[in-house]
């Protein structure tokens, strides 16, 4: 099973190998082809994974370097992160298309691939990682290239600054989220997720007997009052990752700031590490919604904290869309809302609230990415993101047109679209729940948002068009291959086409029995055939 | 009132994580034993009793850092290449070539400064190349041969690196090698068991009990501990490459920066 | 040919002192990274070829040391730390010119090095174009060039310019 | 027996030299001004640091029980006494020069000073 | 083997001295104006944690985890084993303080390209200049 | 009792103050030099800890490399931090 | 306990932590910048020597490799004031 392991290496060494070609190759389409044929290569291998986890219906554990579990780092992949690290794969190809209508000629573009692909790297680790500290290291790595990424623009002041302000927070991030990981090792033990969940979980001890008698040397000290520390800090992180209400602040300077395609990465699939990196510490690690957890009796605490921050953006952020006149920066803020509601959908702990942040995630991810680009488009023609003098290019080009529209219309959740579904699953896990005030935030918060897309539909669409537009570049071939694909999608993801994977993904989150049990395993088969006493 | 706002919460949190730590002891009883994984890693970081388990290196640090855990560096050196790209992507299009030459420090530093490199080189490649054996390693060795870079700049100036022969894209280039080197020893068990047929794990080292792919432990008796020795050596070129690049883009002045920087539109 | 010896051996020697053994492989790996760095610096650090190895030289150098190290560190040890424990602590400091007739600039920099490294005597500034260097003396016993350059400078100077000029 | 005397040299070099060390950060804490501190901090360089750890090289090169490692240590810790001749006077060099050169600290009290004269201020 | 009171008290104090320090640290980050002394603080407090992250695998009468006795011989190992400190945390304060050096060098150079576009490193004035 | 305790206490208290120090100094070099001691202070607990790996590591960056770029960015930019 | 640990232990190392108290203390006093850096400076040399102290009585000689390094980096703070002092800008 090396496409697990090999994904995200092949980024990196695609990514070393650039500069050192750039010195000998000058030129700039080469590094686009490099860059397309690596991340459809990598799309593959995750395809190749996610068809495994569903075939096989338990988690691959791929023991990097051939080390079991706490001796070395395991990539951990279950239908929860294989489903996320495809989608963001496939998202990042069509991204990476368009970035070749976007940057053209531009000198700097093998470090940008440099850097995207490494963030694509660090994306994907973080999906299929299954140690706590690991996951440190690539929250580290899809950080810095984001920095970098978002003052691609030197000379721009807001860029720079914008850059600024989300390095400096985010190094604090992870120091503290470095902090929370060490505290994880001091109390536990050992750094990885399975054997920290099976510490959690002494219910599982009667039915799963054979195995804790091999893992329970590994506990150390007093895991209820660490549990306190590292869930504190590592939310925070996260949520300051996912860009969510108390730590959002970094988030509407950061995404219009940069490049157009990587406001499309950053708001469309970077935001979503932090979401499924709080679902995998709260669901499967710490199990605070899991009955045999014993920090179950958290749980409604845990709700309420989360369905508070994830209420409080999805209701601030619209009223922050109506107010403003950059465009990519309204396109931000919707950003805020949306995780706030995935951020809801998981707090309530059930298989279907789950199950409803996921598909909000997917059906997110591609209308924002494609939101962001066909925006994108009509920003690159009027030369100015002020949405008053937006030129109307939907008129000349009516794939762009159609993906500005399709595109707010998903994320608002009209009907026959991916969104309406997801706020559909997020709506009947509320009223499951009994949380009718939820269902109140996610229609006001819909409302409101309507209202803020407009600002955006209406001069793309039904303004004048203007004649000194450079029609040409808007007929070009990469952006019909980025934008089209991603309109489809939005189609295509209705209920039919997820719902498996879904559940699924959803289920192997919720019961993290199989996680936990294949990770143990993977450790007691290993040492069961060097016929050694651990520590001898 | 700010101020004593953030006083406030401060204390407080400090507290609350003192209190955790001590009397709940969620760290663990403090300086008395260590756990029972660093037992582990302790008593088979060399053992050629048993193969499947050791590193095959007396150094427990650099055989966690690049065997038992090496995924981990590997993408730590893969944060610390990013930075250095995103820096230069800062930087993109500065030429090196019209940095004047400046006068630099006295003459007792300059000689001082030209005796010391030679000897500070040999010491890092000896930390680099023992970095199996006694502490030390490929980052190690590359931050004590920093201080070549950061000597060559401060004490004689920007313009001695031109001097030297060692412009932005040969540091690029021999920063990239080793770092492809590196990738190489990553890929190698992977791409030989694909071959052949064999089993075989990314960043492997020795045979495993499902692998009986290897890297040599010994050349002639001396221990060299299969892949650590080339990936701290690896390590070594592309951390001290990497130095060079950031104080070269440092010490420039910042007449010749502001030259380009401001120059392109807006987006 | 002959002005790569000297850095090649400067490198070797710290190589295996530092690493501490003389294993085939450290001699092996420490020649070629002396071989190496002696390529790159040795235009820079080696000035004049003819005078690079020679085992008088050297001879010299140790005799200077033994010298340096027990003799003079041991008069200027004394001088300053009876400064120190003093009551009044009676100083009588000046920057004086002390002149010096090298002209190489290892017997320079040796010759600086030496009389900042005893106790009493730092070199502030040098100025090769009046070959001088400024000293600051914390107890000055004559402010003229002359007895400066006896008082401070001639016992190394005499013996350094033995190994270096 | 040669281990035992030359054990006793280095140990005494060492203590000898800890309270040379001693005596230099009296002199650093009682001078009055930077160019006098400087002659304090030779002292602790050279006699406090130097030679401590040349009696540290002998020691550990006396110290049969360390085994092959003897030579390990004795050998780093003699590579950096040399660096460090090497190195602390110009350390202090450049520091005093720069001291003179920015004018921010006076070398009062002074008889004569013959370097600003020539520079000219 | 239990730990006297007074090696209790010296643990604890240094363990308390090290969370004061990270507040310190912290209290600067949030308070000062300027841009470089918070990149200052933010250095300290990485290194504070890095100390407390290796201080949480410390042992009294201990060893660093470097063997010395390449024989192998069981006893040498177990010894080892039971008298050396933890290596765990040490490596993974090696990659942190790696990723802090990246991190921090990156807002360096951010710091300084600032510079360059508002004419100031104070917060307060760039809130201002930005609107 | 372990030697190393005492010295633990006492190079963490230094670091604590010069931590202190650095945070509340306006000059910005002195600032420098007060966190490159307090990281002198940590290279000490870092040995006393048993980390000789880490020192090699922490010293270069803590001592060197972070002062160096600090100054470097302090000679181009402002001097002095105003209140 | 052998005799040179013992001295090393109830001598040296209470005479090194009274002269470091001392650097400290003109490092925070120190009226200029120079003062400060030179008695850190000395401070930085003065802790190589606890590493090699320290390396005996811990008994594992491999730890006192770190001592050159300290060396090294004190010197290049040095270097690094001086010149800062002497030009403003650093890489002139």
């Amino acid at each position: 099973m090396h496409s697990v392991s090999a994904a995200p290496a092949l980024l990196v060494a695609v990514a070393f190998s650039l500069p050192l070609i750039y010195l000998k190759v000058r030129s700039v389409k080469f590094f686009h082809g490099v860059s397309l044929v690596t991340t459809v290569s990598v799309f593959l291998l995750t395809l190749h994974v996610q068809h495994y986890i569903i075939s096989r219906e338990t988690p691959i554990v791929y023991r990097m370097g051939g080390w079991p579990p706490p001796l070395g780092i395991v990539y951990e992949v279950d239908a929860l992160s294989a489903l996320l690290a495809t989608y963001t794969a496939l998202v990042i190809v069509f991204i990476v298309a368009y970035s070749y209508w976007y940057l053209g000629e531009d000198p700097g573009t093998p470090y940008y691939y440099s850097l995207l692909l490494g963030a694509e790297a660090g994306l994907l680790g973080i999906y299929y990682t299954g140690d706590v500290f690991n996951l440190f290291v690539m929250l580290e790595v899809l950080g810095i290239t984001c920095y970098g990424l978002v003052a691609y623009y030197r000379s721009s002041r807001e860029a720079v600054e914008a850059s600024f302000k989300y390095a400096f927070f985010g190094a604090i991030a992870g120091l503290l989220y470095f902090v929370a990981a060490v505290t994880t090792y001091a109390s536990f033990g050992n750094l990885t997720m399975g054997f920290v969940a099976a510490h959690t979980r002494p219910l599982l001890r009667h039915s799963y007997q054979y195995f804790y008698q091999f893992i329970d040397v590994f506990t150390w000290g007093n895991i209820t009052g660490a549990v306190a520390v590292i869930v504190a800090l590592s939310l925070w992180t996260f949520t300051f990752k996912a860009g969510v209400f108390p730590n959002h602040f970094w988030l509407p300077d950061a995404h219009p700031a940069a490049p157009t395609p990587i406001s499309a990465v950053l708001s469309g699939l970077v935001v979503n590490a932090g979401a499924y990196a709080s679902i995998r510490f709260l669901y499967t690690i710490f199990g605070v919604y899991d009955p045999l957890s014993q920090f179950y009796h958290l749980s409604p605490y845990f709700s309420v904290v989360l369905s508070f921050i994830g209420a409080a953006s999805a209701v601030f952020a619209p009223i922050m869309m109506l107010i403003q006149r950059d465009v990519k920066r309204l396109i931000a803020y919707s950003t805020i809302m949306h995780l706030g509601l995935v951020f809801t959908g998981f707090s309530l702990g059930t298989a279907l609230g789950v199950k409803a942040s996921l598909y909000h995630i997917l059906t997110h991810a591609a209308g924002k990415a494609l939101l962001f680009m066909s925006a994108g488009v009509a920003v690159e023609a009027s030369k100015t993101r002020r949405i008053t003098d937006l030129k109307a290019v939907g008129r000349l080009n009516p794939l762009v047109g159609a993906s500005v529209a399709i595109s707010c219309f998903s994320l608002v959740g009209l009907p026959p679209l991916g969104g309406f579904f997801s706020k559909f699953a997020l709506y009947q896990a509320f009223i499951e729940a009994g949380r009718f005030e939820l269902t109140a935030v996610l229609l006001i918060s819909s409302g409101l948002a309507l209202l803020g897309y407009f600002k955006i539909i209406q001069p793309i669409l039904f303004g004048f068009p203007p004649s000194d537009l450079n029609t040409s570049k808007l007929r070009e071939l990469s952006l019909w291959t980025s934008l089209l694909p991603l309109l489809l999608l939005l189609i295509v993801l209705n209920p039919i086409t997820v719902e498996v994977l879904l559940n699924e993904a959803a289920e192997s989150a919720v019961l993290a029995g199989k996680y936990i049990s294949q990770a143990v395993e993977s450790y007691i088969s290993y040492i069961r055939e060097v016929q050694l006493s651990p520590g001898g | 009132m700010r101020k004593y706002l953030v006083l406030a919460s401060i204390v407080l949190t400090t507290a609350v994580v003192a209190y955790v730590t001590t009397y709940l002891g969620a760290l663990g009883p403090l300086g008395l034993d260590t756990r029972y994984l660093a037992k582990l890693f302790l008593a088979n970081t060399y053992n050629p009793a048993h193969r499947e388990l050791t590193a095959m290196s007396p150094e427990a640090v650099t055989s966690i850092v690049w065997d038992f855990r090496g995924i981990d560096t590997l993408y730590e050196t893969v944060v610390f290449y990013m930075a250095i790209i995103a820096a230069l992507a800062i930087y993109r299009g500065v030429s090196y070539s019209n940095v004047r030459r400046g006068s630099g420090l006295s003459l007792i530093v300059k000689v001082v400064t030209k005796l010391l490199i030679p000897i500070n080189i040999a010491v890092a490649v000896s930390i680099a190349a023992h970095g199996h054996l006694t502490p030390g390693g490929g980052f190690q060795a590359g931050a004590a041969l920093a201080v070549v870079s950061v000597l060559l700049a401060v004490v004689y100036s920007a313009h001695s690196f031109v001097e030297l022969g060692v412009n932005l894209s040969r540091a690029v280039a021999l920063r990239s090698a080793g770092l492809l080197a590196i990738a190489l020893v990553v890929f190698t068990p992977i791409v030989i068991s694909a071959l052949t047929g064999t089993q075989a794990y990314l960043m492997q080292n020795y045979v495993k009990v499902d692998s009986a792919f290897s890297f040599p432990a010994h050349v002639q008796s001396q221990l060299i501990s299969g892949t650590l020795i080339w990936f701290n050596l690896a390590e070594f070129l592309a951390v001290s490459f990497g130095f060079f690049i950031i104080f070269m883009l440092l010490s420039l002045r910042e007449e010749v920066v502001r030259e380009w920087v401001g120059k392109e539109d807006e987006h | 040919m002959r002005k790569y010896v000297p850095v090649a051996l400067l490198v070797l020697t710290a190589y295996i002192v530092f690493s501490g053994s003389v294993s085939p492989y450290d001699v092996v790996l420490g020649s070629l990274v002396a071989a190496g760095v002696s390529l790159i610096t040795s235009k820079y650090v080696v000035r004049d070829a003819s005078k690079a190895v020679s085992l008088r030289r050297f001879l010299h150098l140790v005799k200077y040391a033994f010298y340096y190290l027990t003799i003079a560190e041991f008069r200027a040890h004394r001088m300053v730390i009876g400064i120190i424990l003093s009551k009044a602590m009676v100083v009588n400091p000046a920057i004086v010119r002390v002149p010096y007739r090298a002209r190489n600039e290892y017997t320079i920099v040796a010759c600086a090095n030496s009389i900042t490294n005893t106790p009493g005597t730092v070199v502030v500034d040098i100025d090769q174009e009046k070959s001088q260097y400024y000293v600051h003396w914390i107890y000055a016993t004559g402010l003229d060039r002359e007895t400066a350059y006896r008082e401070i400078l001639e016992e190394f100077e005499k013996r350094l310019a033995k190994v270096f000029e | 027996m040669i281990d035992e005397i030359a054990r006793y040299v280095g140990l005494a070099l060492l203590v000898a030299g800890s309270v040379i060390n001693l005596i230099g950060a009296v002199g650093l804490s009682r001078f009055k001004n930077f160019y006098l501190r400087l002659h304090a901090a030779t002292v602790s360089t050279i006699g406090g640091t130097f030679y401590p750890l040349l009696g540290l090289v002998i020691v550990s090169l006396a110290t049969p029980e360390l085994g092959e490692l003897r030579f390990f240590m004795g050998g780093s810790l003699l590579v950096a006494a040399f660096i460090l001749l090497l190195l602390a006077p110009a350390g202090s060099h450049a520091l005093a020069r720069a001291t003179h050169r920015a004018k921010i600290s006076r070398p009062e009290p002074v008889i004569v000073d013959y370097l600003a004269e020539d520079r000219g201020d | 083997m239990s730990t006297s009171f007074l090696e209790n008290f010296l643990i604890t104090l240094t363990l308390y001295n090290i969370l004061a320090t990270a507040g310190i640290s912290l209290y600067g980050i949030v308070t000062r104006p300027s841009v470089t002394k918070k990149i200052i603080s933010l250095t300290i407090l990485g290194d504070t944690f890095n100390v407390l992250a290796i201080f949480i695998g410390f042992r009294v009468f201990s060893v660093p985890p470097v063997l010395l006795d390449l024989d192998g011989s069981v006893e040498k190992l177990t010894t080892f084993a039971t008298s050396a400190v933890d290596p765990l945390p040490q490596a993974l304060v090696l990659t942190a303080i790696v990723i802090g050096l990246a991190v921090n060098l990156f807002l360096i150079f951010l710091a300084l390209q600032m510079y360059r576009l508002y004419g100031t490193l104070d917060s307060r004035r760039i809130r201002e200049l930005r609107g | 009792m372990d030697f190393s305790l005492v010295l633990l206490a006492l190079f963490s208290a230094v670091g604590l103050t010069f931590t202190y120090l650095a945070v509340v100094e306006k000059d910005l070099v002195k600032a420098v030099i007060f966190s490159a001691i307090q990281s002198t202070a940590y290279v000490a607990i870092l040995y006393l800890l048993r980390a000789p790996d880490i020192v090699l590591v922490y010293l270069p960056v803590a001592v060197g490399l972070y002062p160096a770029a600090l100054l470097f960015l302090i000679g181009k930019t402002e001097k002095v931090e105003e209140e | 306990m052998s005799v040179v640990e013992l001295v090393l232990a109830f001598v040296v190392l209470p005479i090194l932590s009274t002269s470091y108290i001392l650097y400290l203390l003109v490092a925070y006093r120190g009226p200029t910048i120079s003062d400060r850096v030179l008695a850190a400076d000395v401070f930085f040399y003065s802790v190589s020597l606890l590493f090699g102290v320290a390396s005996i009585l811990i008994r594992s000689p491999i730890m006192s490799a770190c001592t050159i390094v300290l060396v090294l980096w004190a010197y290049a703070l040095d270097i690094y004031v001086a010149k800062y002092l002497e030009r403003g800008e650093m890489g002139d």
